[in-house]
């Protein structure tokens, strides 16, 4: 098992700076947002949680397709899932590989980004705890989401349109926390409800996804 | 009770039934709104808008039920395989989006005049376009599978993994805004039940909704089973 | 080592091959014969448990199986070397010394899977098959692409190597491997035009 | 035709729409019935 | 080329409702603002014009990388390279069959999704014509970036690295065409430039791309 | 019809092929030979103008020549028939009525591309040439996953069709085909290590 998740972050390095990229589109995607909303710093401190979260999902977003894509587009899938690998561990690597490239990158960066939004100054703290709580979920979920659409050609607006919808608790939780946060209010109750989100996708989308990619791999 | 889960036999007991469905979902419709559009009195503090709770109740209610019938659906798919469940559950979701998008575009009229917007964002109107994008995604990825079992599998999950989380959302959304919107007083019990004029004709309005939806349910099912049979009686043709 | 009795599979909803049966003993090889789309490919993936058999048995030890399809599952941008190593791990085992010798590969070690021509990047599709030493295995067309030369290796590994150590092995092809094993031909077990079983069965 | 008063465009435009939609999705489901029946019982008759 | 324009359309209706997902996503990434945000009207009004500007970019965007990548990876795109066919032509009928089936329907959803944002009600026609104006551009600008990076794997991230900030200038000035119609003033000045954005994509990048198509297959 | 030169061809940045020349009259074919990796592809994509020649000349009547390669570009959504359909558009051709007879395809003409067998894959990619009318081919390994039937069909269209009407064939292949065509082997060009040329050359 991790056999398959040195190989996975080794590829995602070799394909041209996989760490990099989810991290550089999280950084145009803030920069874009003055560009279109206006220069004015208090509507954008108002937004920046927001802001950063759904920014943070749509970097995880964006490289979900290929999760599953390439070793299936190449035969590995098929090879895997005859191999004594169980499929639900591959799935939980495949995630956590992910996460690795693109959530754990993102996090770190994000108080950096925070800045260029006029983050309110008390809500880097929980801006950085909220996204490391977060994040895996969002990694999880798009794993799930990729097995569903590993079959078909032109997958990533499908598989967009899929997990989005699935990402609108662990949104809200996560901006809800940096909300209140700014505002100087607890957000340890978000917080909470969000780590219970992370776990509860950790502890049974492995067997769902695992059971989609058989089903795909028929 | 599973054989009539049997396509065939689908096909035999559905044909009488459908008409008679049709039939008194019509009537039952036509028999409550008209009695509630002509025959009720307007409330004292809403005015002539409460004539849309004939619509927006019942739609609401069919929108919710609607993604519940599909879960079982996808249940029953998953654990005995019956096709019928599966094509059922594919023939209910554009009719729940249909019922989905009456609650949301009734409720949003009947907003401007009591809270003096279209649209807010509160939590139950908010849950609503949830379930909105849930139904597209399903019904996106049935379209877009070509095998169909390969599809009901796929889509069966997808429900139940959708349910979960949209149970979820709504936890969610409510944590992250108040709202503004009435409490569930439907209750048959409850005193503050809504008054008798307006009660009697919704009962109507809400079982034609429901009739009206496993008519549809019905004959998009024998169509989705008519499509399923043209296409293995080409597969075998080809093959031949 | 490998027992199909009966066996019905199918593709796209219909039945393929209706009432396949045939023993492998230990150390002995099967060659599937017939024209293209007689099913063979099928046959394979349901034998490997990729897809469930519409009806009969397969028995074989549980554990020692592996597939190998017309793609080759190989990293472009991972070296021959490392491609090897990561389906040794994923299998718990170690990679033979001489794994690159046996199938033409030393002077490749270093290099991309990317930038193999098309024979040597089969050429490393099989060798993964020397690394993984599982004994049961099912080869659907293993020398597309391979010149006569390469042929000749991969027969002999097989041969001298594989079945030498007890293993079984089934292999789809259209050329002559130089083997001498047993062929069975397809066509006779081709499914009737209404033959029953397939999902599609229900609507029919 | 009862008295709407002043919210006679919202009540009206909320039957409009849902009797619209609902009319909609009827007659796509009876659009395709018939096509589909009409189409098995061309393959059923080649066939 | 029209057979070229007439494969591409139909593939992307075949492979389950291609015209629709760029919509559904435009939807959901509208949607999540708010949750991201917080449900205040007056702030997400507000911010209207340049969410709906950013969304409809992040919408083209994503389907970007499949303009090539499939015809790339099947064969297809060497045996069109060798074909009669101008590379040229086959890279803007390429740009036209994505905006088609992307930026069109967009467009034509967008004031519906100003609704649910409470976009000011005098913006409703700038929203429109500047996504009309604006959108072929973005597809345009979007087939340069999927031609540049169609040998890669793992294309989709870098793709949007490479194309986000090309992106900048037609987003600046449909924002502020729409924020400008929103506060009652006159947007035709910004409404033009992107006019001849949107030209001069048109006239230069259909080059730009088949050379750089033809490198990438060498 | 087909003269190449002196031709040398690079890959990766170094040169593979050094010197190549010969001929090919109307109505003649070629046969390339050489073991994995000598350099076939890269030849004939060079040929085909996917990439340029380092060294040499290449001459033969421009906007005649068509190029078929290990893949097959077979659209999986598409039916055979508007697969087909798509590239007589493309070059302005007509489908030519036969075709699919011609290429054993008359069964499966509406089946999508995505629900054939390896082998009918690569009939239908066959079938394209056909489509198109192209008087000078490039084709490697055309007839890889064909059983043998199917390899006879297509030996039949190039020797009786194509050919028969002056067309000319550049065919690298690793079987036999049962055309009576010259073959050319490759080993002897093969580069010297440190033969010039390849864009690598100005660092070494
Ligand atoms: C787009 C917006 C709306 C959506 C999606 C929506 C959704 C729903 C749902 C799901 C129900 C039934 C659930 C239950 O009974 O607990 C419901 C009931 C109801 N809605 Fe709405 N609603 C919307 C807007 C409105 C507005 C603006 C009003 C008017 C003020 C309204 C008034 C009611 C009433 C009176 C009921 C019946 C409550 C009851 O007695 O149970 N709704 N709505
Ligand atoms: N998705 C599908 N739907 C319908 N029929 C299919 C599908 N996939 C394959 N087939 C058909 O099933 C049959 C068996 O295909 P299979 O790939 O097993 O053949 P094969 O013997 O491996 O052929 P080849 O030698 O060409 O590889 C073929 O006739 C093929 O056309
Ligand atoms: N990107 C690359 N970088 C470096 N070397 C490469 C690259 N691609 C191919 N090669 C090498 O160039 C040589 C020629 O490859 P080519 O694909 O032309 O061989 P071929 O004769 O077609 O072989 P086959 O019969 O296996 O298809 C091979 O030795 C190959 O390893
Ligand atoms: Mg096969
Ligand atoms: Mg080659």
């Amino acid at each position: 098992m991790i056999a398959l998740l040195l190989r996975d972050l080794r590829l995602a390095v070799r394909a041209g700076g996989g760490f990099g990229l989810g991290l550089a589109f999280f950084l145009i995607v803030v920069v874009l947002v003055p560009f279109g909303v206006g220069p004015d710093t208090a509507v954008l401190s108002r937004i920046a949680p927001g802001n950063l979260w759904v920014a943070s999902l749509l970097a995880a977003l964006l490289s979900l397709d290929r999760i599953f894509a390439l070793d299936y587009e190449d035969g590995s899938l098929a090879l895997l899932a005859t191999s004594p690998l169980p499929l639900e561990g591959a799935a939980m690597m495949k995630a956590l590989a992910h996460w690795i490239t693109t959530g754990l990158p993102l996090t770190l960066a994000a108080p950096a980004l925070g800045f260029l939004l006029s983050l309110a100054p008390e809500a880097y703290a929980y801006l950085l705890l909220s996204l490391l709580i977060g994040t895996p979920a969002l990694s999880m979920i798009g794993t799930f989401g990729a097995a569903l659409t590993v079959g078909l050609r032109r997958g990533g607006l499908l598989l967009s349109l899929l997990v989005l919808p699935l990402y609108v608790p662990t949104l809200i939780f996560g901006a809800e926390a940096v909300r209140r946060g700014a505002d100087g209010l607890d957000p340890s109750g978000a917080l909470m409800l969000m780590g219970g989100i992370t776990a509860g996708c950790f502890a049974l989308l492995p067997f769902a996804t695992s059971a989609v990619l058989r089903v795909n791999l028929r | 009770m599973w054989e009539y889960a049997n396509p065939k036999r689908f096909m035999g007991w559905t044909r009488p039934v459908l008409p008679w469905t049709f039939g008194l979902a019509g009537l039952c419709l036509a028999v409550g709104l008209i009695w509630g559009f002509f025959f009720t009195p307007d409330d004292f503090r809403q005015g002539s808008t409460v004539k849309i709770i004939y619509l927006h109740v019942p739609a609401a209610l069919m929108a919710i039920n609607a993604w519940i019938m599909m879960l079982v659906a996808s249940l029953i798919w998953v654990v005995r395989r019956h096709h019928v469940t599966a094509l059922a559950a594919r023939a209910a979701a554009p009719v729940g989006v249909v019922f989905t998008l009456i609650a949301l575009f009734t409720g949003g009229i009947w907003g401007q005049p009591m809270w003096g917007t279209y649209w807010a964002w509160d939590p139950r109107l908010t849950s609503f376009l949830i379930l909105f994008l849930f139904y597209l995604g399903y019904i996106a990825l049935w379209e877009a599978i070509e095998d169909p079992d390969t599809a009901a599998d796929l889509t069966s999950v997808l429900c139940m993994v959708g349910s979960v989380f949209a149970i979820l959302s709504r936890y969610a959304v409510l944590f992250w805004n108040q709202g503004l919107h009435q409490g569930a007083s439907l209750s048959l019990d409850k005193e503050e039940n809504v008054a008798d004029v307006f009660w009697f004709p919704l009962l109507v309005c809400i079982v034609g909704f429901v009739l009206l939806f496993i008519a549809l349910v019905l004959m998009r099912t024998r169509t989705e089973i008519r499509a399923r049979r043209i296409r293995a009686l080409e597969a075998r043709a080809r093959r031949a | 080592m490998l027992t199909v009795t009966d066996l019905t599979c199918e593709r796209g909803g219909l039945p393929v091959l209706t009432g396949v049966s045939f023993d492998v003993a230990a150390g002995q090889a099967l060659i599937l014969r017939g024209p293209n789309g007689i099913g063979k490919t099928t046959l394979l993936r349901t034998l490997a448990g990729l897809q469930p058999a519409v009806a009969g048995h397969v028995t074989y030890p549980e554990d020692e199986s592996a597939y190998a399809s017309h793609a080759d599952g190989i990293k472009t941008a991972l070296s021959v070397t490392e491609n090897l190593r990561f389906w040794a791990d994923v299998y718990g085992a170690d990679l033979p010394r001489d794994i690159l010798e046996t199938f033409d590969l030393a002077d490749l070690a270093e290099r991309l899977g990317g930038t193999l021509s098309a024979g040597q990047k089969r050429r490393l599709g099989l060798a993964r098959l020397g690394v993984i030493g599982r004994k049961v295995l099912f080869l659907d067309e293993p020398t597309v692409s391979l010149d006569g030369f390469s042929v000749k290796l991969f027969a002999k590994w097989l041969q001298d190597t594989h079945l030498a150590r007890g293993g079984v092995a089934v292999i789809a092809t259209h050329i002559d491997l130089g083997l001498a094993a047993p062929e069975l031909d397809l066509t006779p077990f081709k499914s009737d035009v209404d033959a029953g079983g397939g999902t599609d069965e229900a609507f029919l | 035709m009862p008295d709407l008063g002043q919210y006679a465009v919202e009540v009206l435009a909320a039957y409009g729409v849902s009797i619209l939609l609902l009319s909609a999705i009827i007659a796509i489901s009876w659009r395709r019935y018939v096509r589909v029946r009409a189409a098995l019982e061309a393959v059923e008759k080649n066939g």
